[in-house]
């Protein structure tokens, strides 16, 4: 299938609310968009139209899609995202996407693991939302540090571990996944968060032989696969773009041994 | 109302016709399929594909990107898929779009130049050549050809005898006297000069105490580099009498007309390609709305009307 | 409560005692007084007076200033008051400043230079020279003496025989091989070298088709030049071994960062000076705090840091 | 006396409207600068702290002071002013000031004839003041292009000229001066506005011999005279900085066949 990507100069906000005391979420009025974005897939936001600076595009997963519209769960890290944070419904956006290529899902599979990582939560929205209409049942695994940096999730069937314990189980979002894994039948995990933690899950899924795809980040220019910029490598030893070879890959094709890119 | 003027946006570089001078610059628009939906090959006067080498070259480790202020930073490492690659899966799409295709190329020694340059020679569906003279000359320990007359000449006549279309040379901005390179240039027989490159540059993440790049050092576009490429240009316009192909910089139609204005006869863009791919789309047409305002028919008779 | 360690900010440069690293840039801290009530010449490390030639220069004609993306034009043309008002009328009110004084000279020839320097020696309350030497040489037909390693090692061995205390080269970026100069600059005597001056750059009013400087081509400083200047900074860090002060575009305590972390043992700040007088201050208060946090007591261990 | 120049980081605004249609007013708690703003200073404005870009400040006449709150009429021309036009009353501003010599007044004078050019208005307001408090009466001559572009001076006494005869007289506010001066005994004339309108306004001056003072613009990068970037030439061929020296300098002080620097 030939992806169709657009450019949308002007997509409206719809609402824009803080949902912990680090993430932000922010609803677009995106009705071409909204038709053919899948889990996995991201948009390329340009923060200030009309200043060079931030100068280029922010990428973001797409969190969630409801009808026309399309929202992205995000975290201030630096100037784009603080701008951003600024913005307000009414305000418009210049969104490039649905970019890169997102979550297969094997509807063979009995369990479907979803294990995030604090923002790693963004893409599991519409990846549950996904398998439920395909009638499957997603469970997600969910790590964040303290309960001040929880985001409701708004998935049924969440198990939380928090860094501190003020939340859920004390520990990383790893350690859930052990116990889940052991009474587990057929599973598949779809993974995203910080690169040591992909690379954990990864390690884990590979010991046990289970299919595994993580969803990865890269410092990003064009974000169609175009300058090269966001590569990481391989396992063949070969340099991959994220954009679009990725963000989600099989965990298999990656080399974990790489310097995280970010 | 008042009857909408029709701008004629053709320019001629060195004979080679172009519908408009908006062009999309080596490295920034991939082989011209990649940004389907947003951008055709089809908008731009031109097509300058990614620098090919003789053989397929992996690039530099990442991180290859990171921004600056009002800039970006990018250590690709002229990552490209080869020659072979290059005509065989590359080209036959990009001809099928309405555009002129200017293939860029580099090597590490003038053979491997000479190489490249006779093979496209035969290619008749690319009129035009821009050579990436900014890389390390191997022979002479890693000079780059582009920052000494004597090489860059000794380079140019050396392509200009296997190439017999359009040949372009795009100038590198570190240097002492690019008016030097240009005229050296000249004077060995490129039709056309491009100009500039990227600026050397380097960031360092003050956390980790690293450089960003994982290449330590990369080339400097965007933005923040705009004035470097106009001074640029206007020495070199004063210079040579070939025409010149400006950028470095170019956001939009304003920026374009800075360089139009100095002496450009037609322009590129390059980071902005990434930040907007319709930049193509709304140069061309904030183009002819200054030539309609400012009662120019041809945007051709732009190139250089700079009063001093 | 955790105690807070205080952080011994001075550093040495080849013998000059600085209290802290943060020195005001050449030209844009004028000569002391200008800034009262917003920042101090005490604030300083040190201060670098605006460029001094023997006679007053009346500068270029206006605009002389103009902004850019993430940088400014300025061709101010090194209008300044000359050699006699200079020592006469400036230098006693600053003389009474807690800061170290660095008289930046420049000259035409080789000798205008000799004989500011040898005036400069004799003043004790000026403990160190910075030379300029992106002035055109009008011997040598105009060529900048920093574009050329073999201008620059004359005019740096002529004045450092007339020059007994700190002798500081300033390097222009605008050279094919910044390195080379340096190591010339080097072994011709200099104590230390700062780095860089400004780019050259140019900018176009699309409205009157001129440009945009009354000069026509300025000097391009600020955010946008810090990648180049970094870059600058780490190869010359890499080719000589006498100290570097590092500047271009250092707004905050994060940039001055990336300069230490990248080899200098001091740096200055230009433009932040326009945009935020007490960027100072902040850059100290900045700096201290971030070796607090890395478990750093004195700051001259910042210096050349990198890992590569 | 010293001038005493602060810069104050975070000076709240306290409102921020539309008074015509190209022209905005906003009104800044500052205490400390309000105490000793003189009519014609100037504040120098960073619209956007934390960003580079814009990166320099911008200079805007003190329009009027009124206890501790200082306010600026101004124009959007391009980035910076756009960016500022979208500032809310609680943000606050980083400003330094008051710079500059502002208008010297003789009270030995009978009629002070303010001459107002488009945004030329902004410092009329402070200056009106002062002249009244010293028991003087000003009278406001001021020249726009049309009636929406006119702003209510809030100055008694004042005659209005328009360019398109939408409001006031049709014509050139020189038109207005030249009626006026014609049945004035003894005038100081003020005159702010653009470049070819003071040189118009010096001429008449000049010609009738009455004192004129003029406030000048300039590209400024420190506004506090370090940087020499914002000179013009004198009459006596000498360049002087407009920041310092200026931005009013008495009208025979200037060449005024040089051409206009903005
Ligand atoms: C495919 C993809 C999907 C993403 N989805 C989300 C998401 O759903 N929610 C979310 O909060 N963040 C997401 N990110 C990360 C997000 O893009 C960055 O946090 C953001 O670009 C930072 O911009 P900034 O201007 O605030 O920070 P900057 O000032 O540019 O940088 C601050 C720090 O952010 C990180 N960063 C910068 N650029 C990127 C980048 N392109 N990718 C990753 N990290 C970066 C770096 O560590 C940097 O040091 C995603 C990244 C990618 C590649
Ligand atoms: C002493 C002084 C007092 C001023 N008082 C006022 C005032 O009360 N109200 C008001 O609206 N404007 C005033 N100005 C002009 C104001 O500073 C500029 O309009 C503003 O800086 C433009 O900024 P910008 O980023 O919007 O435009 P830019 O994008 O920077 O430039 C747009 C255009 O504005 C003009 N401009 C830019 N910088 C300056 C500058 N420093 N001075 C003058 N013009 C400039 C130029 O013509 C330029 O082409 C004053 C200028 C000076 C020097
Ligand atoms: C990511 C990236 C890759 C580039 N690759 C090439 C290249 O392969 N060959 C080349 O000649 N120039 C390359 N360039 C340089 C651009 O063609 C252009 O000269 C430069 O970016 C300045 O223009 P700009 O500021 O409009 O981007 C590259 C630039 C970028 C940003
Ligand atoms: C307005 C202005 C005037 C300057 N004048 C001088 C000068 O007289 N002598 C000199 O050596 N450098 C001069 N410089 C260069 C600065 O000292 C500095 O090298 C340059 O601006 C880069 O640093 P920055 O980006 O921190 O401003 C001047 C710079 C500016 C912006
Ligand atoms: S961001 Fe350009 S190839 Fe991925
Ligand atoms: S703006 Fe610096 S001297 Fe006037």
């Amino acid at each position: 299938m030939m992806k169709k990507i657009l450019q949308i100069k002007n997509a409206p906000i719809l609402f824009h609310r803080k949902v912990s005391s680090c993430a932000r979420h922010i609803s677009l009025s995106l009705p071409a968009i909204a038709g053919t974005a899948e889990p996995g897939q991201f948009l390329h936001l340009r923060i200030s139209s009309g200043s060079p600076s931030p100068l280029l595009r922010r990428p973001f997963s797409i969190n969630d899609v409801q009808g026309d519209r399309v929202s992205i769960l995000y975290e201030v890290k630096g100037a784009g995202t603080k701008l951003l944070s600024k913005m307000l419904p009414g305000e418009t956006l210049d969104v490039i996407g649905p970019l890169g290529m997102g979550f297969d899902i094997d509807p063979q599979k009995r369990e479907h693991l979803l294990v995030a990582g604090g923002m790693g939560l963004a893409p599991m929205g519409l990846l549950a939302r996904s398998l439920k209409g395909m009638k499957l049942k997603p469970e997600l695994l969910y790590g964040c540090r303290s309960s001040a940096e929880l985001v409701k999730p708004g998935i049924t069937g969440c198990q939380i571990s928090s860094e501190d314990g003020s939340c859920g189980k004390k520990g990383l979002v790893t350690s859930l996944l052990l116990d889940r894994l052991r009474i587990c039948r057929d599973p598949a995990v779809y993974a995203c968060g910080p690169w040591p933690m992909l690379k954990a899950v990864a390690g884990i899924c590979h010991k046990n032989n289970i299919p595994c795809q993580v969803s990865l980040e890269s410092f990003m220019a064009c974000g169609v696969g175009a300058c090269q910029g966001c590569v990481v490598k391989n396992s063949d030893g070969n340099y991959v773009s994220v954009c679009d070879k990725g963000p989600v890959f099989n965990s298999r094709q990656i080399d974990w041994d790489q310097d995280c890119v970010i | 109302m008042k009857k909408v003027k029709t701008i004629d946006l053709r320019v001629s570089i060195a004979g080679l016709e172009l519908k408009n001078p908006v062009i999309a610059a080596s490295g920034t628009f991939g082989y011209g399929a990649e940004y389907s939906g947003l951008a055709e090959p089809g908008d731009f006067g031109a097509i300058i594909t990614k620098t090919v080498t003789l053989e397929p070259r992996p690039g530099n480790r990442p991180p290859r990107i990171c921004e600056t202020s009002c800039g970006m930073l990018n250590s690709i490492g002229l990552a490209n898929v080869g020659f072979a690659v290059f005509r065989e899966d590359k080209l036959p799409a990009l001809i099928k779009k309405n555009t002129v295709i200017i293939a860029n190329i580099a090597g590490n020694t003038i053979e491997e130049y000479v190489e490249l340059a006779a093979r496209l020679n035969k290619i008749s569906d690319i009129p035009a050549l821009e050579l990436n003279i900014s890389c390390p000359n191997v022979k002479l320990g890693g000079i780059a050809f582009g920052t000494d007359p004597a090489s860059a000449a000794a380079l140019t006549k050396a392509v200009r005898r296997a190439y017999k279309k359009t040949l372009i040379v795009k100038l590198s901005p570190n240097v002492s006297d690019i008016a030097g390179i240009a005229r050296a240039v000249e004077s060995s027989g490129a039709d056309a000069l491009s100009l500039i490159n990227t600026l050397y540059g380097m960031a360092v993440d003050i956390k980790k105490q690293r450089p960003v790049l994982g290449n330590i050092t990369g080339g400097l576009s965007g933005p923040a580099i705009k004035p470097v490429a106009l001074y640029n240009l206007y020495k070199v316009h004063h210079s040579v009498k070939i025409p010149l192909i400006g950028l470095g910089g170019i956001m939009d139609h304003r920026d374009a007309l800075e360089f139009m204005i100095t002496g450009a006869a037609a322009v590129q863009i390059g980071t902005a390609n990434f930040v907007n791919p319709s930049a193509v789309k709304d140069i061309l047409s904030g183009l002819a709305g200054y030539c309609r305002e400012n009662d120019i028919t041809r945007i051709k008779n732009l190139t250089g009307i700079l009063k001093c």
